[in-house]
């Protein structure tokens, strides 16, 4: 490796780990020397840290390390963990990020239950969705979209990076999503009952 | 099925669509391929059973239930409906369910992903390279006019307009001078020997000039003295008239 | 390196970097598995980021990721602040620019307040106003007026861009439109003349 690409390493690893937000190329291109490769150093450096306790990982259109997931157990000792998002406020979530921009109504008629103010005021606490303009349609309803915060809480580069709607559907009888009778003890559930 | 079960807990779910989903699910077969009639048979027993248990149900439950029970006897005597109405709704309860199934989907995998701040998180102290330049002068004309109108409200507000005194020598006390010095000048002398004494140059001096000369003339009519001008512009001279009244007879 | 203590470098690592205090040794043992040597864990990673643009440093009897000093020079940011004149100054500096040239004197006269030197320095060290002469009266006063820098501050090509006094002070009731008996004598012409 050349002293330049080292140096230029050097130089992109501080400005990544420095930050408070992901790292954009258009930023990286002005701290770097000029003519140089942005893809190239990114790259040598993902791969240098891949199997680290710190990754660096593409959010939100920027370069950000992170913890390596499998750490996160040791972390959790030492570490305040926030609540996490409730199914209903998951759900809403989801049809916000494939749906946007989109109204109330319209989430409410996807999900066929309505949207309590608890779990949007939930969403609008994490700076996870907001409100991006109005429909031009009698009473002028606010539509919602999601934010860069969205991105950064789950990993995504980019809205593109949501599985297609046909993927998701390959499995009908998925594990995971179906709702347990149970889950109706969970405080979070009584919250959209009808 | 688990009936009884579903009617207990039926304020798990989040709405009858919910619950609808959920059935068809227990049908173990792809949503798309589910029958219709089925279900619509179940949600009205889960619906029914809940109903013998709490009487108060939710507007929105009794709504899908009573649209299901349409569809159910359309489903069940076809050539009542039109054919198409029938299919077309039945659809689009297919389709709502299998819409409502990619959104769960779409949760899940979002919910497996590692979560900023749970599973993964970012640098906990970082460092700030960023300096601030406080040098320059953020400046604008509105703030430079709002702050000349504002200076000058605020002192006219403090110092009530008042007018000027009057310093200018009166008639009346012209009167109170001449009637007091007459007797001490010499004859003839100057009506200026008989304004006041660090009269300001201008308007004071002419002020007073014009105030002496009325209480001249007024104590001339009273032949209380003579006045004198020997050509025009020319010094005015002031003497005792009943002196001069003395001389002359 | 044994695969144990790559592990334990792994966690060392996420932990420096998620924390938002330096990281004690206490602190890491709880962390990190039991029986770990901790000295040694820390003194490897120390060495693994000693040529990297981020080092381990001991600081405050604790562990911390900083910025290798020859780098932080490429990641300094210089952002733009202006401020904003006191309330003070911009009432003197509408007073100079309105009635220049003219005395201090005359200042306090039209502002109702005694004029601060702290004030009148601001304005000249910003050089937005500068000496113009001096008043043939007694004492003979410096007379002030506004400078070149001064309009080009407020985008002015000219003083005659700025509105005149009667358009400003519109307000009848107002004390603005009535003459400060101070200055009945003086020349009216001077005043309206910027």
């Amino acid at each position: 490796m050349s002293n330049d690409m080292i140096q230029a390493l050097r130089v992109a690893e501080a400005a990544v780990f420095a930050a408070t937000q992901p790292v954009t190329p258009r930023m990286l291109a002005t701290i770097l020397p000029e003519n140089t490769d942005v893809d190239a150093v990114m790259g040598a450096l993902t791969t240098a840290y891949a199997e680290r306790g710190v990754n660096l990982v593409q959010v939100g259109g920027g370069w950000q390390f992170r913890t390596a997931p499998d750490i996160a157990p040791h972390l959790r000792k030492v570490v305040e963990l926030p609540r996490r998002l409730p199914r209903v406020a998951m759900e809403t979530l989801a049809i916000i990020a494939y749906h946007q921009p989109v109204t109330r109504t319209e989430i409410e008629e996807i999900r066929g239950a309505a949207l309590s103010q608890a779990t949007l005021d939930l969403l609008l606490e994490n700076a996870l969705v907001t409100p991006k303009g109005r429909k031009e349609t009698p009473g002028r309803p606010t539509l919602w979209a999601t934010t860069p915060a969205f991105l950064a809480q789950f990993g995504l580069n980019d809205l593109r990076d949501l599985p297609k709607r046909e993927e998701l559907l390959i499995d009908p009888a998925g594990p995971a999503p179906a709702p347990q009778p149970a889950s109706v003890f969970l405080p979070e559930a009584r919250d959209e009952a009808p | 099925m688990e009936t009884e079960a579903l009617v207990l807990h039926l304020e798990g779910y989040d709405g009858p669509l919910d619950l609808l989903l959920e059935l068809a699910r227990t049908q173990k077969v792809d949503i798309a391929k589910i029958s219709i009639l089925q279900l619509v048979e179940q949600f009205l027993a889960v619906i029914e059973g809940a109903r013998r248990v709490r009487l108060e149900l939710a507007a929105d439950w009794l709504v899908m239930a009573a649209w299901l029970t349409w569809l159910k006897s359309r489903l069940l005597v076809p050539q009542l409906g039109e054919p198409e109405d029938v299919e077309l709704a039945a659809e689009t309860l297919a389709a709502r369910l299998i819409d409502l199934q990619a959104t769960r989907q779409a949760a899940a995998w979002l919910g497996q992903r590692p979560q900023l701040g749970w599973d993964v998180f970012p640098r906990g102290e970082p460092e700030d390279f960023t300096e601030t330049d406080r040098s320059k002068l953020k400046l604008d004309l509105a703030g430079l006019l709002s702050a000349y109108l504002a200076a000058r409200r605020r002192a006219g507000a403090k110092q009530r307009y008042r007018p000027k005194p009057m310093v200018y020598l009166s008639v009346r006390e012209a009167l109170d001078r001449i009637g007091k010095l007459l007797g001490a000048l010499p004859d003839w002398a100057s009506l200026e020997q008989f304004l006041p004494e660090g009269l300001e140059e201008g308007i004071p001096k002419r002020a007073a000039i014009a105030a002496t000369l009325i209480a001249g003339l007024e104590m001339a009519k009273d032949g209380r003295l003579n006045l004198r001008q020997d050509r025009k512009f020319g010094p005015i001279l002031v003497s005792n008239r009943t002196e001069l009244e003395a001389g002359d007879e």
